[in-house]
């Protein structure tokens, strides 16, 4: 479908879920709302170098990793899958370390979150999510990956090969596709031949479904399905959540360049948070009591964060040296002596 | 600085001005290629309707028209794999890498099939493709934003590198290298972008030097400072500092890494008689291994103490705070100047 | 589906093809297939260091070949389109010095023959195909490019980018897959995710059929047809030609250890020749004379390849580097003149 | 010998005879990690159900499994890409990709992901992958199966790169490397597979060996032949002819291409005075440029004459004939000493 123009599930409700869900659901996403304008901020007061927004994607990333199950599933994000780690639990103001290029992988314990580390290959980290499946079929254990991309790493040929190998091995794998309708400057007309990137999934013989993107519940829904069906050795699927960019690219993009800003206004009707809050109203889930307690909560977390990242310190020089080998070596020891002796 | 950083660039086709930015000296080498040549055609990520990353292909869309100035999807293997058969129905291909460290996944098609179109058909084939490569660090990006794959790339047979340091040679090496009917891989110093400062004392009217040529930009007598892309500056610059000290450093500019200028590294050391090789890429099998074996094997009788190499260490390229202390700096440059002046 | 049963749409006959183009395609076929046996024979002899043979898949190449515009298009071979060469007139001798190691890509002339030199990464030049075709699009011209390659090949990103990109560009292209089953020690389930790589197709909004591949007429048909639709502004599509590997992956292969002779015995009563003799008694289009004029005729030609590629000059040394660059270098000319005094 | 000939492999998991093939003693170094280890996982194109075209994994599938010992799709960059995942889901996986020319397509996800995941977790993600590489040229094989990327690797920071030169050696590297808790790429050379000599004169127990550790092949005193994989055998083969004329060539095995052993490559030479480093890859950027620049920063005032390089030219690798007029022949290497010991 043509970027821009919303899909028609778009106007169909999502299914409804348990009230208590359907508000921490809410809750997730406005912080990280909030978060991602403090980190804009930050960009622009320079104590980050550059900051990629998810704004307007909060209910695809909130309401995917939502589904997944903190104790056994494990998820290999991208660049810009903030609120998936705030969802997960992972510490943010490590998380945020990275955006303030303190550590390129963040600062948190990838490990002990289940979340990887931050990773900056575009259709990269896609194939370690397969294997950290397969790993998981061998062992006997029943946890679930979880992989992020967007509609531009769809083009990628590892993306492909991730795919394919899901499929041969039935690894338990649920691919997300967050199709922003962007990649960079490139819009879907020009990245995804077809249109669809859920429709790549009948040609790997796994199920793939377009979701509205923007619709938690619906999110939500489609990836616990996936997971479900995954967990109990049904293979891999793929979750395409049709979704819209509305900040820049990055801090330092420019979209007056390529895109019409009509079109950013008739996504912005859609905008996840409101959607969600008119939901909750709807089903007489949330009082005015609750949204004004969490405004006031999340925004709090937010400054925390905000404040956390900003204070936080630099790493020492000699990190450079600290991770580059588990095993030392002679020679990495003699290039920090010098370092030590003509730079540190 | 980041990597998307905007800016502006300028239209006409003529050699800029020497206070044009190395972007504006790139673009209009480009508009001056698409210009001369209907058989030129610019495509990569996001080359076309933003301009590129870095505006260095800013305007050509607009100008040359969307057949010859295009966006591709995030395919780095299809992009270089499709100069290929492009080249072979005789276009000539000048892709962009959006950056080095994306060069990886088009590594097998450049290697294994640019590089050797030409040779694997007998000549036949013509491969007159130049992939520019945004490279380098030194301007606080993302991972994978700040690598340098010289060495790589200059190993490769049937490739030829070349490296720009200042926005006036820029200009010069690209065209060259869009002319040129062999594969050239083009990097660009991110760091020397916004950069308006030309080299001091060209050697030669740079216009005339032949593909491989290096140039001498600061005359010397104590010892040669080798390097290339970003880290000319910085040798010059060290040059400044050890002026004062009354040492009397040469600075040369390779401009090319594939081929290298093996008779211009020993006639510059026979005089010299000291030498130091300045790289960001790690030092381990780093292009400075290869220029220290050449200068050795060239100069050797001459040769007052081994060459020193000073390069990026041996780990990751890291994160902002940390890239200065990764990146050669003056200091080191001067220290390891005194190590070969004191042997 | 499997590897083994051969498809349904192989009980089906194919279309019916003219007489005349039916007799030229049959005499191929038994041309390749006697240059075939006789190159396994040269293998056996030593004159060969090794050989691919294609037996079994002279129906998919030929008739996939056979419905290309000499003039016009341009074929990009892998390594064991032998009978892809043969039908569009290269120089088979030029071909076949490939196969005894006188020159990696061959020694005909590939621009000229409009078949791009022998290309031994799998899926690698795919890509290459749909950029020959957007160059096509581009000048106004209104040749297509055929991009052969296996399914094995089908599991590589570079086929993946390629096709999408076609998509995209609306290139020129036909992708043809011969789908012999195997992968050299690897069968189809353990290879292509879901079983058929046609379906892929859709994936990237372009028609994609499989055909009984030993069924030169169907395979004639199918790929005319994608051709046609290229030309014509279509832009690009894919035909999977269903067929077997009949002989061991390379002569180095050893297929007792990885497939069941019942198999190869199930597909040898599918054989593309008697097929296709069969069909041209069954419609008259041949007699006995004919058979054995082309049996006569066929063997000569394939003894004189043979004979000419046993008898081909081996390339001198300064062939090294002859070719490496257009624009030569002083570092070559001195490594030239250390070969020269050291080794030649 | 061509790329896929076929051959059979030991069973038992102890220490090959002197007199098993390198293929063989590969074959039981991989049969006693996955013995050892349950985490120990070996996969790749044609490696389970055929056991490798080079039949280096006969067997492995029948005796651990079909889930410890699998075949995968085509897939290079997926390959070595699931490694990662199942290294950090606690597997020590030992993934093959099947030909030197093919681990291009994989190069992305070495590079960028294996190499640098330790350091970007900040050592919480662990990454003991061994990706084994069968490597070099001399087997008169097709296009992109005699290639030697051992300077691309050695140039990547967080990898180690290992190379054996014979049986023995190649036993004791391949287990030292899975068992090792960070990266290596392990390079084997296909021309020594069938090959039964062992080095005549190890200087130490090998066993002892730590990581890095290169070793004297053979000693001696007028100059130091330094080589790895089945260059090692070609030098041999030169010290013979040498010493036909009273001249002794000692040679180096470095073993170890990252970490390299300067510390060994400098004793050496500063005994012998003069050095001649040896490869297949070409000359230009090639690991040759590295070592002499390593032995002319450690040996510098003893060294008599610069340091010979005799590698590959700066072609594409070619095809059958021409092979041998390609590699280093014995001849080359003894022009070189001569230039030395003219010196
Ligand atoms: C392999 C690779 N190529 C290019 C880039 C540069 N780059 C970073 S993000 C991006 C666009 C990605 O688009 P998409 O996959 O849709 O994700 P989104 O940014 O929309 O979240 C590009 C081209 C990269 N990071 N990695
Ligand atoms: C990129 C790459 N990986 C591995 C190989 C080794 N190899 C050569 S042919 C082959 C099998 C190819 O199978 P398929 O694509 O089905 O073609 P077929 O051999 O059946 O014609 C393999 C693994 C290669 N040549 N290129
Ligand atoms: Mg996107
Ligand atoms: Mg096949």
């Amino acid at each position: 479908m043509p970027t821009g123009e919303p899909p028609a599930s778009q106007e169909e409700p999502g299914p409804a879920l348990p009230a208590e869900l359907s508000r921490r659901l809410y809750r997730t996403m406005l912080t990280a709302r909030l978060l991602d304008a403090e980190a804009v901020a930050l960009q622009r007061q320079g104590v980050f170098p550059a900051y990629v927004s998810l704004r307007g994607q909060e209910a695809a990333q909130v309401g995917s990793a939502a589904a997944m199950d903190r104790e056994r599933d494990f998820a290999f994000p991208t660049y810009r899958e903030m609120a998936v780690a705030l969802t997960l639990g992972v510490d943010m103001v490590g998380y945020m370390a990275s955006h303030r290029a303190l550590w390129h992988g963040g600062l948190y314990d990838p490990m002990a979150s289940r979340f990887a580390p931050v990773n900056a290959v575009v259709g990269g980290p896609v194939p370690h999510a397969v294997g950290w499946a397969l790993g998981e079929k061998l062992a006997g254990r029943t946890g679930c990956a979880v992989s992020y991309f967007g509609d531009g790493a769809s083009s990628e040929g590892d993306v492909h090969e991730a795919m394919n190998l899901a499929g041969v091995l039935g690894a338990p794998v649920v691919f997300v596709c967050q199709n922003n309708g962007w990649a960079l400057s490139v819009p879907n007309e020009g990245q995804v031949a077809g249109g669809s990137v859920a429709a790549r999934a009948a040609g790997y013989g796994m199920p793939g479904t377009a979701v509205d993107g923007n619709d938690a519940a619906a999110v939500y829904t489609a990836v616990g399905a996936a997971l479900e069906r995954a967990r109990s050795g049904g293979g891999p699927s793929l979750v395409e959540a049709l979704t819209y960019r509305a900040a820049p690219h990055s801090t330092s993009d420019d979209t007056s360049r390529y895109r019409d800003p009509a079109e950013e206004r008739s996504w912005a009707g859609r905008d996840p948070l409101p959607r969600a809050r008119a939901a909750l109203e709807a089903a007489g889930d949330a009082d005015a009591a609750f949204f004004e307690r969490a405004e006031a909560e999340c925004r709090t977390e937010a400054e925390r964060v905000r404040d956390g990242v900003s204070a936080a310190p630099e790493p020492p020089g000699s990190d450079l040296f600290a991770h580059v080998f588990r095993e030392p070596t002679e020679e990495l020891a003699r290039q920090r002596r010098v370092w030590q002796e003509e730079v540190g | 600085m980041s990597p998307t950083a905007t800016g502006t660039a300028g239209g006409a086709a003529e050699a800029p001005a020497p206070a044009a930015t190395m972007r504006e000296a790139l673009n209009r080498a480009l508009d001056e290629a698409l210009t001369e040549d209907p058989a030129t055609l610019v495509f990569g990520e996001d080359v076309g309707r933003l301009g590129g990353v870095f505006r260095v292909t800013d305007g050509l869309q607009r100008r040359h028209g969307e057949h010859r100035v295009f966006d591709t999807p995030l395919s780095e293997a299809a992009i270089a794999g499709m100069a290929v058969g492009l080249a072979m129905n005789g276009w000539r291909p000048v892709p962009e890498l959006q950056f080095d460290g994306f060069a990886y996944p088009a590594l097998d098609q450049i290697v294994n099939q640019i590089a050797r179109m030409n040779y694997r058909s007998r000549g036949t084939a013509p491969m007159p493709v130049t992939v520019r490569v945004p490279s380098f660090g030194g301007i606080q990006a993302p991972e994978h934003h700040g690598e340098s794959l010289e060495a790589v790339f200059a190993h490769v047979p049937g490739l030829k590198v070349a490296a720009p340091s200042d926005a006036a040679d820029a200009y010069r090496l690209l065209l060259q290298s869009v002319r040129s009917d062999d594969p050239v891989v083009f990097m660009e110093p991110k760091a020397r972008y916004w950069d308006r400062v030309d080299s001091p004392a060209p050697s030669a009217p740079d216009g005339d030097l032949p593909v491989g040529a290096s140039r001498v930009v600061r005359r010397g007598r104590h010892a040669t400072l080798v390097a290339w892309g970003a880290m000319v500056h910085r040798c010059l610059q060290a040059a400044e500092f050890a002026a004062e000290d009354g040492v009397e450093l040469e600075v040369l500019d390779l401009r090319w890494l594939k081929p290298l200028d093996s008779a211009g590294l020993a006639e510059s050391v026979r005089r010299t008689r000291r030498a130091v090789v300045v790289h960001e890429a790690p030092l381990t099998a780093g292009l400075g291994g290869e220029v220290s074996a050449l200068i050795t094997e060239g100069a050797f009788s001459r040769l007052a103490a081994p060459v020193q190499r000073v390069a990026g260490f041996d780990v990751p390229y890291p994160a902002g705070p940390l890239e200065p202390q990764y990146l050669p700096t003056v200091d080191r440059i001067l220290f390891a100047v005194q190590r070969t002046l004191g042997a």
